[in-house]
């Protein structure tokens, strides 16, 4: 029962910020911003998914969002497939790849574990970069309009693209976070909280380990890939940085920053690490220097990430 | 509660956006990569344009109005510069942006600036950003394919036909390799070996032994910047492979000589600008006077060498505020894309540039000069 | 018949043998404890029946079916159930969830209910709960449900585990030294609970330091020394074998030398 | 054949680089179980150092050790400040610790340097040496002269001296290390300085051959990272030779198959060993307790 409310206050809170934000909202360009947070967020609930709920790590989570990327800007070219098919099939593929290479690589523990993801990553991007006749190489490449925000126009509901993309990333970012909220609470969500707390026991209470694994594996996947379609599609334009080492890094700083067991400690681990360059542009030369130190003290003073400590701490100061 | 905040919200933004315009201030924006993997373009880049900022404003500025310059640093990710972009003209409501300094970042900002009707002179290299011509997008870089030619030329000229080429996988290197094997044919050049190297290797070696052991390679072309060249040229010197190496614009700069050891790099050749012979153009090179004062301005202000990529955004910054300068109204985007495109004639750092509904490059390669490490510095050849 | 069948198994570590031979059996309903000195191969025992060590040699079946080096997820979905010397619990779950992950078997679905939380896995999970919320009510934590496991004594862990073992509804039960730790009352509780088990149908195999609580409640006892059997029948019989007093005796005064020395 | 020796020779040259950055993984690994990623941005201020200080007119040699010291002591920082007090976290926690280290490191050198590229001369002259045909600078020599010094070095340490057996006692169990009268802080203490100085050392060593930039750090790291992967974390041995596997695995790669993909087949070689061997080639091999 517990955990029942817990889900509904925060698909609540987060309805109520996408939802009410933009009446804040002073130009077009934090409908820009917005999206970012929330795309960025759909791929950090994946890695909740994944490291928070089963305990397991990747270094190579871009690596799904390139592909989901990519989907997009190819799939419409050369099999004429509707840009938001194509994030489906990026989706499939994704799925079915991660269900490939998850088999061996999940029996891997640890830092062990975090190389071989890697490799995956770097694999991604590598083919991406080099495959310049198909995805333009490090240049990048086009991605066609996926017609809807036209299809809404000519339905009388006229949206800058700062403000379609904002409510499209909005929902979708809900949906995802019903889903993940919805997984933990549920007999997946337990027996992958269980093998994250003692793999022995949780085999011995019936929870096949390595399946679970690769359930949680694949789901994660599904997500970064498509947060990476719908960079692709708002951007317009994709380039293999999207799959690149820096970009899963981002990821799993996200998500460890705002609390990687906490759906709503994800988005605020994105909002944070979206909004800081943002912020740090009048001091653009200490941009890194504060992204280092930020993550060195979170780190070190909310080892749990930002929202369970802060949680823990009021909770601490009721009892 | 809330709505209070809003209104205050509201209220604040109305407010800073008509102090904004009681300033009557030319605002420009600029994002470049001043960060990142492509640091080596933006840093030069976002150096020139503050640097040109101040001395134009302390001349009093154009035509009496200061301009408000906004950088940002987009660190190379396309998705930031587009970010930026946005930002720039819907928050920072500039006029005008100079920036992109990757194709990548380029085509994120391209595609803002297209949207909104914002005038912008991109620093990247591809042909594609000017070829469609897009109303609003300028260029100011010759392309990678310009570079190719000029070197293919200079092959032709030297009874060379079979070369091996190798080349950095970074977005500069890749560009220029797919450009120089399209057009090498029309040149009797013939690739006969096609290698790469990531941006961060330490021995190139074995690509390098490749070439050498490939029938008839009469001369190595290396597309890349970074310490790529300069490795690969020490590795030519070292490996004994002597056949003349080609290097691109990308490490047109004294620093590169340095880097790649003046031994190594004696008698290599590769496509520049007259910013790098500045001391040894003659004065009634219709160049000079702009590349000298560039020069001088920039050591004196950073107490470095300029390079290509800061010359980019010199003439850049130059062809905008002289279209500024000439535009209906300083503060109307569309008045100053109208007035760019009628720039002719405008002498820059890298050539000089005429635009037209039909070119929104405007160099030819007549801008490049063939330029040869003699005694360990560089010169024009003939 | 036997349900639980022992035969001939062994296993060695880096060449030195660690558990050699031993075979014994147990029927359902049935209370057989395994004991021996610190280092006898009880733990290592436990390990290969219930599939968490690959058995080096020897078999074990399952109500007829050989179970050699079946995983213990398997093991499990066939009605095996243990619990560990040095705890394994789910720390950072509720004790409720930690109980929950014992149903695992009977309340797990598709994936896509799960993500979907369509009606059926509700009504799974809520039959699960309700049983949970029973199983917690028997070993006295129904008030801590909503608690962090992590945050609970000693005590009440080793009775959380054992709860969570039930929830799989064992045909045999594998308990790994279940009072250790635990002071007279815990001990005695824990007693009357394996006696009701056992009552109810349950095998037990049991590996217990306490010795009153062994003698006390076991059918059959099977005792290991340096990793082989070394005695086994009933408590009254194993209690008087020479073997096993040599056995005692001699780690006690090991244990003597050592203190002395 | 010729070739075949060319592609050897670039491969120790690679693989000594990899292999000096992999050995400076294991000691810290070795004493508190953190695989540092700030480990390439030691390696990256070796050389920014040496270079400033050279510049700046101290010999080259003075400018070394002075850039090993202040190394080391900014790996004493490292550890006082930002992994004493992150002890126990889990290891997603560790990894995001030194990899905001890394970031930190980096944008300050940024800031006190500059963004350029550098070199100072070669040890030993540029003249390249000739054998069989195939040719080796005399800087390469020196690499990899340096990585079997620094891995004797190690060897040694950890089995022949009191304080190594003490690290190796500390990762193992650190309270029993404690009670045994082991000066676990001070332990640590060491680890972070000795490493931070042999990550400079190796930076040293590169410079003249891979030049150095801020950023030269994360690339390093990665491949020493995986270097000591494929090898087996915290094992000496396995850093020296999974370093060489894998510049040599690059170096073949690039040479007879395709230099676009000579780093995707020595990730696909990694997977393949850890497929094999979970913990490396010569990782140890352990049963899980329970």
């Amino acid at each position: 029962m517990m955990a029942g409310r817990g889900k509904w206050i925060s698909l609540a809170v987060l309805a109520l910020l996408i939802g009410l934000l933009p009446l804040v909202f002073p130009s077009g360009y934090y409908f820009r911003v917005g999206a970012l947070i929330f795309v960025n967020a759909l791929s950090v609930i994946g890695l909740v998914i994944l490291i928070g709920y089963a305990g397991q790590i990747s270094l190579g989570h871009a690596g799904f969002a390139g592909i989901g990327a990519y989907a997009c800007a190819l799939a419409p070219e050369h099999l004429g497939l509707h840009p938001l098919l194509s994030l489906v099939l990026g989706a499939g593929i994704s799925a079915a790849m991660a269900a490939l290479i998850g088999k061996p690589i999940l029996r891997l523990k640890g830092y062990y574990l975090a190389v071989a993801t890697l490799g995956f990553g770097i694999l991604v991007s590598m083919i991406l970069t080099n495959e310049r006749a198909l995805t333009g190489g490090p240049d990048g490449m086009n991605v066609a309009d996926p017609g809807l925000r036209s299809l809404l126009r000519d339905m009388g509901w006229r949206l800058s693209g700062g403000e379609f993309w904002y409510g499209i990333s909005g929902l979708v970012l809900l949906v995802g976070a019903w889903l993940a909220l919805n997984l933990f609470d549920s007999p997946s969500g337990r027996a992958m909280r269980a093998l994250h707390g003692s793999e022995v026991a949780a085999a011995t209470v019936g929870v096949d380990v390595a399946r679970q694994k690769l359930r949680a594996f694949v789901i994660s996947a599904v997500y970064a890939s498509v947060a990476g379609s719908l960079l692709a599609l708002q951007n317009g334009y994709i380039t293999p940085d999207v799959a690149g080492f820096l970009h899963s890094v981002e990821m799993v700083t996200m998500a460890v920053l705002g609390g990687v067991g906490s759906v709503l400690g994800a988005t605020l681990g994105a909002a944070i690490l979206t909004l800081l360059p943002q912020v740090l542009t009048v001091f653009a030369e200490y941009e890194q220097l504060v992204l280092g130190l930020v993550m060195v003290l979170v780190m070190i003073f909310l080892p749990q990430g930002l929202l369970p400590s802060i949680a823990r701490r009021l909770k601490g100061r009721d009892a | 509660m809330l709505t209070k905040t809003t209104t205050a919200l509201v209220t604040l933004a109305a407010l800073g956006a008509l102090s904004g315009a009681a300033q009557a201030e030319i605002r420009l924006g600029v994002s470049v990569s001043a960060t990142g993997p492509a640091a080596f373009l933006g840093d030069p880049e976002a150096k020139t344009i503050e640097m040109l900022v101040e001395q134009l404003n302390e001349k009093g500025g154009i035509n009496g109005e200061k301009v408000a310059l906004t950088l940002y640093d987009d660190g190379g990710d396309p998705n930031k510069a587009r970010t930026f972009a946005t930002r720039l003209i819907e928050d920072d409501e500039v006029v005008a942006i100079i920036g992109g300094s990757t194709t990548g970042t380029t085509m994120s900002i391209l595609s803002v600036a297209e949207g909104e009707g914002i005038p912008f002179i991109s620093l990247a290299g591809a042909i594609s950003i000017i070829d469609p011509v897009r109303e609003y997008v300028f260029k100011t870089p010759h392309t990678d394919r310009m570079a190719c030619e000029k070197i293919f030329t200079d092959m032709q000229a030297q009874g060379i036909s079979k070369v091996g080429m190798i080349s950095g996988t970074d977005g500069f290197g890749a560009s220029m390799q797919a450009q120089c094997k399209e057009v090498a044919g029309d040149y009797g050049v013939e690739i006969v070996a096609d290698e790469t190297y990531g941006p961060q290797d330490a021995d190139m070696t074995p690509q390098l032994t490749r070439i050498r052991n490939t029938d008839g390679v009469q001369a190595v072309l290396n597309p890349g910047f970074g310490q790529g060249p300069a490795i690969v040229t020490r590795n030519v010197a070292q490996l004994g492979f002597d056949v003349p190496l080609y290097q691109s614009h990308g490490v047109a700069s004294n620093a590169f000589i340095e880097l790649a050891g003046a031994d190594s790099a004696e008698g290599l050749r590769l496509p520049g600008t007259a910013l790098l012979i500045a001391d040894s153009l003659s004065e009634d090179d219709p160049q000079y006077e702009v590349v000298t004062s560039y020069t001088k301005a920039f050591k004196a202000a950073y107490n470095q060498e300029v390079s290509t990529f800061g010359g980019y955004a010199h003439d850049a910054f130059a062809l905008m505020a002289d279209a500024i300068s000439r535009a209906d109204d300083a503060e109307d985007p569309e008045a100053i894309r109208d007035a760019l495109e009628k720039t002719s004639g405008f002498v820059g750092t890298t050539g000089t540039y005429s635009f037209s509904p039909e070119d929104h490059l405007g160099l030819d390669l007549s801008a490049f000069r063939m330029l040869e490490v003699k005694d360990g510095g560089w010169q024009p050849v003939e | 018949m036997s349900l639980l069948q022992v035969s001939g198994l062994g296993i060695s570590f880096g060449g030195v043998k660690a558990v050699e031979d031993v075979s014994f059996a147990v029927a359902p309903g049935e209370i057989v404890s395994v004991i021996g000195p610190n280092g006898a191969g009880k733990t290592t025992l436990f390990n290969m029946i219930s599939g968490i060590y690959l058995p080096g040699r020897g078999s074990v079946s399952l109500d007829g079916t050989d179970v050699t080096g079946v995983p213990p997820h398997r093991l499990a979905e066939m009605g095996l159930s243990r619990t560990f010397q040095n705890l394994q619990i789910f720390q950072e779950m509720t004790v409720l969830d930690n109980v929950l992950a014992g149903y695992h078997l009977s309340e797990r679905g598709s994936v896509w209910a799960d993500l979907l939380s369509l009606p059926g896995m509700r009504r799974r999970a809520a039959r699960a709960r309700a049983g949970a919320h029973q199983l917690l009510k028997r070993v006295r934590l129904d008030d801590k449900a909503d608690q962090i496991a992590g945050n609970l004594s000693y005590g009440a862990l080793k009775r959380l585990e054992i709860a969570r073992a039930l929830a799989l509804e064992p045909r045999i039960l594998l308990l790994d030294e279940p009072a250790a730790g635990c002071n007279a009352v815990e001990t005695e509780e824990i007693d009357h609970l394996i006696a009701e088990l056992s009552a109810s149908g349950i095998a037990i195999l049991l590996v217990e330091h306490d010795m009153k609580l062994v003698m006390r409640i076991s059918n059959h006892i099977v005792v290991l020394d340096h990793g082989e059997k070394i005695a086994e029948g009933e408590p009254s019989t194993v209690s008087r074998d020479p073997a096993v007093i040599a056995a005692y005796l001699g780690t006690q005064e090991e244990e003597q030398a050592d203190a002395d020395g | 054949m010729d070739a075949l020796l060319q592609f050897l020779f670039s491969g120790l040259t690679v693989g000594a680089v990899y292999a000096l950055v992999a050995l400076g993984f294991t000691i810290i690994y070795n004493a508190s179980d953190v695989v540092n990623f700030a480990q390439g941005e030691f390696v990256m201020l070796g050389g920014m150092i040496t270079v400033f200080a050279f510049d700046a007119g101290v010999p080259l040699p003075l400018a070394a050790v002075v850039a090993i010291l202040v190394t080391a002591a900014i790996g004493v920082a490292l550890n006082k400040l930002a992994i004493e007090p992150a002890r126990g976290a889990p290891v997603v926690s560790l990894i995001i610790i030194t990899i905001g280290a890394s970031i930190l490191i980096r944008g300050a050198t940024q800031l006190v340097f500059d963004k350029q590229l550098h070199r100072f001369p070669a040890f030993s002259g540029d003249d390249p040496i000739r054998v069989l045909g195939a040719t080796i600078l005399p800087q390469s020599l020196w690499v990899i002269g340096g990585a079997l010094a620094v891995f004797v070095g190690l060897w040694v340490f950890f089995t022949r001296t009191l304080t190594g057996k003490a690290v190796l006692a500390t990762a193992n169990n650190r309270i029993a290390a404690q009670l045994v009268g082991i000066n676990t802080g001070w332990i640590m203490t060491l680890s972070f300085g000795l490493s931070a100085a042999i990550g400079a050392f190796a930076g040293v060593l590169v410079t003249p051959i891979t030049l150095v930039s801020y950023d030269v750090g994360v690339a390093l790291a990665l491949k020493g990272f995986a270097a000591a992967m494929l090898g087996g974390m915290g094992n000496p041995k396995g850093a020296l030779v999974g370093g060489l596997l894998l510049g040599c695995l690059e170096a073949m790669t690039a040479g007879y198959v395709s230099s676009q993909y000579k780093e995707a087949v020595a990730f696909i070689v990694i997977l393949a060993v850890l497929f094999v061997m979970p913990r490396g080639l010569f990782g140890a091999k352990t049963t899980e307790r329970v």
